[in-house]
């Protein structure tokens, strides 16, 4: 298991695995068809293997991937809870998987019936009046609610607002987002209770009197801490002529709790890949869906479903419209599964979710906050942060911390995020690990606290049981190696060993 | 019902240990005036038994192409996907993991992305190419905001020949981001070269072209180039149908800097539109500006070959306001699919699947043309789509032809209503000559009717 | 077609290397007389996409259980098995290893394996038990050869409420291994303590019951050990719908020596009947003498708990002529699946897995004995299913349901023709109330056109 | 990974991870139902635990198995091939899944017709004429054709024939069998070519006159050497009035080569887990159907699938059937498996498998018989037998250089099997392996042997990197404990962490 050759340096010339359906046309030479000079002189240099080769190359790689079946994830900010295995067969169904896009609405009733009622939970679960369910992903919601503010207020005659206002804690798809949306952002402190400043914010808007056009914000923020000023913050933005813009990435810790609506947010993306469980995939999918309040629906892209009666249909966008985020309707099959999700869980059980997230934080919070420093020391939502200040002192920072983890065959929490904790340490639990999980993590970062003063080389050499140890991180950006390419010739290649 | 596990008496000692009685106590941070009083209005929770019930209804209201006969493509490409796919992709170990910040324990998962990207160059003929993005579209729209880059703004030229899903998606970036998108016009189903010429300016940051377009049609590729080459404009070639380059010729090879492809096609299922994935490469001088992940090679202290998340200073999390793109979740497990579904069919079979689609549609194109009141719509060379014009509105034609239990072509009207009754049909490797067959026998029939 | 990778060049490169031309030299050893020189005569190849298609079209020309509602049980029984299940049971881990033989890289399907034992003995409250048989007929069929022992003679008693299947299973093993098979007569749809008194003697090695019976009623457990005690007889339970130990007392409670399962209905598909898991449970004292694999818990040298296939003495690898059994092959995979459908339904989710079954199929009699013209044909207590005498012959009633998407009850009338038109009718946790009120409205529909 | 607690020792009172479909019919108390004493006074004391719980746990077991999509499995007489995953789907697809085996023939015609199509693949791959497919594995399938021999003979007035020849070399399974269909067992002599000792047989019919029922034998048999004399073999078991059985065993090495049944066989079984590629499952489910001439027909078990025009049936036994030999129609979710096969390879297909598997077999002994000794040094079929007597005589058995193997990453060769060979190291690649994982297999091969000469103590010693060492079967076997019970009060055991 310790090293795996790439798939192109297996099989050989002529070995192949899947096959084709029976040719059954007739097949003049391709160059009577279509220009010689269009046409491919070479196949594409793809791998040469074989089915059982095909198989374990994959399975071997697999092997060398950690995911939340296999255990621990306690990610911040990331939410990696189970995937219920109930959604991935959902998903899968061929009514939901062999379905085209473009089919008439008579031919998938049940796919629009879905996505309007999916529209309805998750406006009823953020407060809002509708939500478009066609971002791909949380940034992706981001911009989309970021143009809808920005077609709201050019509608309004105020497209001279120009300023997006984000907490110095906010993840980094908040600015980016706002750069692409055409907005210039500007930061807002801290205080030291680890909310926004009001007072910061008091003279941000006055600086910017007549331009702001939004603050974007997460609450609980990335600091795991609800800011208890969310609805004076509000009163305060909208007086300036700004909107609310709720960045849904923590809303593990208030379904059936608190709406963002209710606190005044005029915008909201979900993450259904983390409030959801959709699994994460490596990367994605996921689903960023946007709910926005009355004011906003005329801008929302389209187009969106609808019903009437037992008959549901798309409903074109209509003149107001920011268009289009993506092609077709949303990451459909990603859906299906947040839908499954909220319909196994019902109003309860999707309250139970995030009082149970809230309590599993707030116990590791405790049982560690001797060992480790707690910038801010108040009852936390769903995650918290942690400094490893202390241990950085001793010789071990929050990445010697981290790789120390892996060798217990946990996954590390985020580390230096969010930005304005030195040596952060973001932790996670989610409300799908048991006690016992959670007192052998408490019990391993108690050991790696007590290691970290005494052996602090046993953290900074870690890892020291997986299959590659640290990686050079510059070598990897100096000298970009990016894709394989044949050593010599190809056919030398070819010979290469499993 | 929930999958939290902890029962109640364990909460209840976690909550003791905590210092509190009740979960209440720890959500005191939520002021009142906000707090939801009221259970969510949401269905009372479903039993996973009663569930599955209700969810294997809701899908059989649909009709899914195991059952229908369909000449849909238009974007979205019904391709055999081999039993080995999906078999590997669900592996629990790659599917529940989450985006492979820890190199030591996701090895796989890099070195699966880091096969995907060589072979994303493979088939474009580009240098380089990241982890995924969304979609097609909006890696059209990555394409273009990296043409106009940190400025915002100037001039992009869109093929009316592009998917119009995709060009509205331009169009909404390009308002809000303040550069401007011009739509050049088409001759005989193809981009008019006289049009690009024409708006051809300094201004113009990028001219895109989709290969084979909208129609299925080819267009003249190395005439854009040299038109192209004319100004500093970025040539971008979009792709839909990647598994045309099978048998095409790959965009690096008549000069494309950019390839903004949707990878689908490539072994991942229809899924109704969604989760899709963005391919996108380029040359090699443009590495440094690419939107989105990339895995690279290197090694670690002992020695050993390792693969890591790399050039991470374009991205968000570490340039913030100044990245190159917004995108942090993409789409990675299609990336896997892809990347597992191009080693199953290898070399030859990824040939002979290009080979298929396009021997299939001439087939299908002859004997549609043979019907009478059809008539293709273009004399371009065609890869696995082409227009047909149509007898009698393509809405009521497809109505008829449901009936049948067939899934006719789309509609063109609506895009482009000065082509008339129109539909574009597709015909994959899926596509068996009976099915062909059967689709012409009901055009027959059902235009026949109405004459 | 095969999933041969190596290529015609790599092949005889070997050929080179083993120091001959061609294949057809290295099979110079099969004489000439007995080859076969002509292609084989089966169907010609299919590559996978047409296979698909082809064994889809072949899957639909069944009625499953997603599609129909049906009121069959008589030995197979249709369960909701969690999503859970399969999930796991697919890892390639595990369904690509043969038998455990070399336990350090075997230790997840050995331990699987212990902690099936234990849940066996759970359930049937029995001490001892083998990592699974082919089903619950051959179970009952190796109780009956231990019983005789290796001098295969004697009597077994079995009750005429055992599974038909069964009992043609064990009359044909029974024919060719020489013990002699007694059947006892029922009385009001269970075995008739009389009848078995009478035939107790000396030579009875077994005396075979099912509980719940083939009649879903409850026997006379208690009663049939206190007769069975006089004699030095082996007192066999069998049980072919072992979700009733949810709520049942466990046999051990009520002295049987010997438990013989179908284990099917905890996990697996019906699967038209197959594959099967049979589970045997028994007293210590016939530990040495079981049939199958077996996993015990053991220590490495290190130190370390480890899990071993063991007391291999007893099996046809070791002990040739004089094992226990021949069993060699078994359904390891089925077992694992009921480990972990038992674990996911724990312990209050199969008691209530239990009680749902019972509830329901009283509900389910008290709603078709209302249906004028039938009758529930026993008195006596009974589990998920319950005999019914029908106006109409059985095959008659069940075309009619079939026509309204319902599959009735299982005939008795070929098995028991002195019970006369007779239908045994089984409801599980997957039948609604609706599903009953349909049935209840659709049997008095199609009794009220007869009379 | 280093251990894993039992499934038992993790959750706790209360937790569970299945839910039960809404329960909507009356619910009086059960003991208003079922007299008291018939019913459990206690839950069943299964484990208690969540759905993440169970996951994980078996997600864990897996990663401590090794299968075939692991790596190389040259398991001699089981033929390890590639499980095709088309394979798994396409037996759990809905219509065949889930069907019951009560089921109306007019609801199952595609059922019955595909077991109607595979008898027939497997008559005409055997030669032989009918084919029972209720047999669930192959010494099932051992049992029903020897029942079927004897009810042929007692048919014939010939009961009193009782003894079975069996030769040395043969499976276990084999005597077992025939112990169980009431016969005596007579064992065969192998000659120095490894074959039947035709001289020795010509005795043991001799002593045995009007006694001999049958013989069963491989061919090729477990040495993977095909008896030449085969022809005449048969012939005077047959003059001795015996019936020749065909252990299908190795039918791995003959598909389109030479059929059972033209070499004079009168039974013949698959074992479909082997030659048909149906997964082994860790043991099981197999499948062992058994095929007849002419004159056994009569005997088979029933019902038999049967046709007329489009309609397929099930046609009841005969009055000369010996009867049933397991509930239902067989393992027909494996019988699907074995169908796609034959279906996807077809007869140049199957041909080219057992040519391949050949190949392969001889690839490997012609690499290696200079640093093992071949006991029978001729020209192999699909596999072959090494014997470590060498190795041993330098400190290293045959089951030191099995456990040496599991530190490379593959599993090794079955051992001590035949019983006819001394430290017997039987290998069987299949032809589903690569020919660079037969070289690497050469190679390590070399080495073992390389490390038996220089350092025997790393043999005796292996394996080295497995989560397990060598484990004590004698304690397993002297002091059995073969299932867990609470340690102490059931209370206590369950706050053990996971
Ligand atoms: C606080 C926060 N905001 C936004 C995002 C971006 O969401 P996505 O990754 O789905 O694009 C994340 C994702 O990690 C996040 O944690
Ligand atoms: C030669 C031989 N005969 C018979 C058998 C028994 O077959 P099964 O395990 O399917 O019962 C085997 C299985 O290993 C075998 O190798």
């Amino acid at each position: 298991m310790s090293t795996e050759t790439l798939i192109f340096e297996k099989g050989g010339p002529g070995r192949r695995a899947a096959t084709l359906p029976t040719l059954d046309v007739p097949a003049p030479p391709l160059d009577t068809l279509i220009p010689a000079d269009l046409l491919r002189a070479e196949p594409a240099p793809l791998p040469e293997v074989s089915e059982i080769e095909v198989v374990r190359h994959y399975t071997h790689l697999s092997q060398r991937n950690f995911g939340v079946d296999t255990g621990f994830y306690p990610l911040g900010s990331c939410t990696m809870k189970y995937n219920p295995k109930l959604n991935e067969d959902m998903a899968a169904l061929p009514g939901f998987a062999r379905l085209h896009p473009q089919e008439d609405a008579s031919l998938t009733q049940g796919a629009i019936r879905l996505l309007y009622e999916l529209e309805g939970y998750l406006a009823e679960i953020s407060g809002m009046r509708r939500v478009t369910l066609q971002p791909a992903a949380g940034a992706h919601g981001e911009i989309t609610g970021l143009m809808i503010i920005k077609a709201h207020h050019e509608h309004q005659g105020e497209g001279h607002r120009d300023v997006v206002l984000i907490p110095d804690g906010a993840h980094g798809t908040n600015p980016a987002s706002a750069t692409l949306a055409g907005y210039t952002t500007v930061e807002l402190k801290s205080d030291a209770h680890g909310g926004v400043d009001v007072a910061h914010l008091e003279r941000v808007l006055a600086d910017h009197q007549g331009r702001i056009a939004a603050l974007m914000m997460t609450n609980p923020n990335t600091l795991g801490l609800f800011d208890e000023n969310i609805v004076e913050i509000a009163r305060r933005v909208h007086a300036a002529g700004g909107q609310l813009y709720y960045d849904g990435a923590n809303a593990n810790a208030i379904m059936g709790i608190t709406r963002p609506g209710d606190m005044g947010f005029d915008v909201v993306h979900f993450n259904l890949h983390k409030t959801c469980s959709t699994p994460h995939g490596g990367g994605g999918p996921g689903a960023g869906p946007v709910g926005v309040a009355e004011h906003l629906i005329p801008f929302l892209p389209g187009p969106l479903p609808g019903r009437e009666g037992d008959d549901y249909f798309w409903e074109d966008a209509g003149p107001l419209s920011i268009g289009r985020m993506r092609a077709n309707c949303g990451n459909f099959l990603v859906l299906v599964r947040a839908y499954t999700y909220i319909r196994f869980n019902g109003p309860d059980g999707l309250r139970h979710v995030s009082a149970s997230a809230v309590l599993n934080a707030n116990y590791i919070m405790r049982a560690l906050r001797d060992e480790y420093d707690l910038p801010y020391d108040r009852a936390c939502m769903h995650e918290f942060v942690f400094s490893a200040n202390r241990q950085k002192r001793q010789g071990a920072s929050a990445l010697d911390i981290a790789k120390r983890l892996l060798d217990f065959g946990m996954h590390p929490p985020t580390i230096y995020f969010p930005l304005i904790v030195p040596e952060a340490l973001m932790i996670e639990p989610t409300e799908t690990e048991t006690k016992e999980t959670l007192d052998e993590f408490i019990a391993i970062m108690r050991q790696i606290a007590r290691e970290a003063r005494e052996q602090p080389e046993l953290l900074r050499e870690a890892p020291h049981i997986t299959v590659v140890g640290r990686l050079d991180q510059t070598l990897a950006a100096r000298k970009p190696d990016l894709r394989w390419q044949p050593e010599t010739a190809p056919a030398a290649t070819a010979a290469v060993a499993t | 019902m929930s999958y939290v596990p902890n029962t109640a008496a364990e909460q209840h000692e976690m909550l003791r240990a905590v210092g509190v009685d009740t979960i209440e106590q720890l959500l005191a941070p939520v002021p009142e005036p906000v707090r939801l009083r009221r259970p969510l209005d949401l269905p009372a929770a479903l039993p996973e038994p009663d569930l599955k019930r209700l969810m294997l209804g809701l899908s059989e209201q649909n009709a899914d192409l195991d059952h229908y006969v369909s000449f849909l493509g238009a974007g979205s490409y019904d391709h055999y996907i081999p039993s080995v796919v999906p078999h590997l992709v669900k592996r629990s170990e790659f599917y529940t993991s989450y985006t492979p910040y820890q190199p030591e324990i996701s090895q796989g998962m890099l070195q699966a992305i880091y096969e995907f990207q060589t072979m994303a160059c493979q088939l474009t003929g580009l240098d380089v190419t990241n982890a995924s993005l969304y979609d097609g579209s909006t890696a059209v729209v990555e394409a273009a905001l990296l043409a106009v880059g940190p400025a915002g703004t100037g001039d992009v030229l869109v093929s009316r020949a592009l998917d119009p899903q995709y060009r509205a998606t331009l169009r909404t970036y390009a308002w809000a981001r303040g550069f401007t998108v011009r739509e050049l016009d088409l001759e005989d189903g193809a981009t008019s070269l006289a049009a690009l010429e024409a708006a051809l300016s300094s201004e113009t940051r990028a001219v895109i072209i989709q290969h084979p377009n909208f129609f299925g049609t080819l267009e003249d590729v190395r005439a854009v180039e040299r038109l192209v080459r004319r100004t500093n404009a970025v040539y971008v070639v979009a792709i839909t149908e990647p598994a045309s380059l099978g048998v095409l010729a790959p965009p690096g090879a008549y000069g494309a800097d950019i390839v903004a492809a949707e990878g689908q096609s490539l072994g991942s299922p229809l899924g109704y539109g969604g989760p899709a994935l963005g391919i996108f490469a380029s040359r090699a001088a443009f590495m440094r500006r690419l939107p989105g992940r990339i895995a690279g090679k290197t090694v670690d202290e002992r020695g050993q070959t390792g693969y890591v998340l790399t050039l991470q200073t374009r991205e968000q999390h570490i340039r913030r306001e100044r990245a190159t793109s917004n995108i942090c979740t993409n789409q990675a497990l299609l990336a896997l699919a892809t990347t597992i579904y191009l080693a199953a069919l290898g070399k030859q079979g990824f040939r002979e699947l290009g080979e298929q689609c396009l021997l299939r549609a001439h087939y299908a194109q002859e004997r549609i043309r043979a019907v009478d009141g059809f008539r293709p719509l273009f004399g371009r060379p065609f890869y696995d789509e082409f227009a047909v014009a149509t007898p009698l509105p393509v809405a009521q034609l497809n109505a008829a032809l449901r009936e049948r239990g067939i899934i006719g072509g789309y509609d063109l009207s609506h895009d482009y209503p000065e082509l008339g009754d129109a539909a574009l049909f597709c015909v994959t490797e899926t596509r068996t000559r009976e099915d062909i067959d059967t689709l012409a026998a009901a055009l027959e029939e059902i235009a026949g009717g109405i004459s």
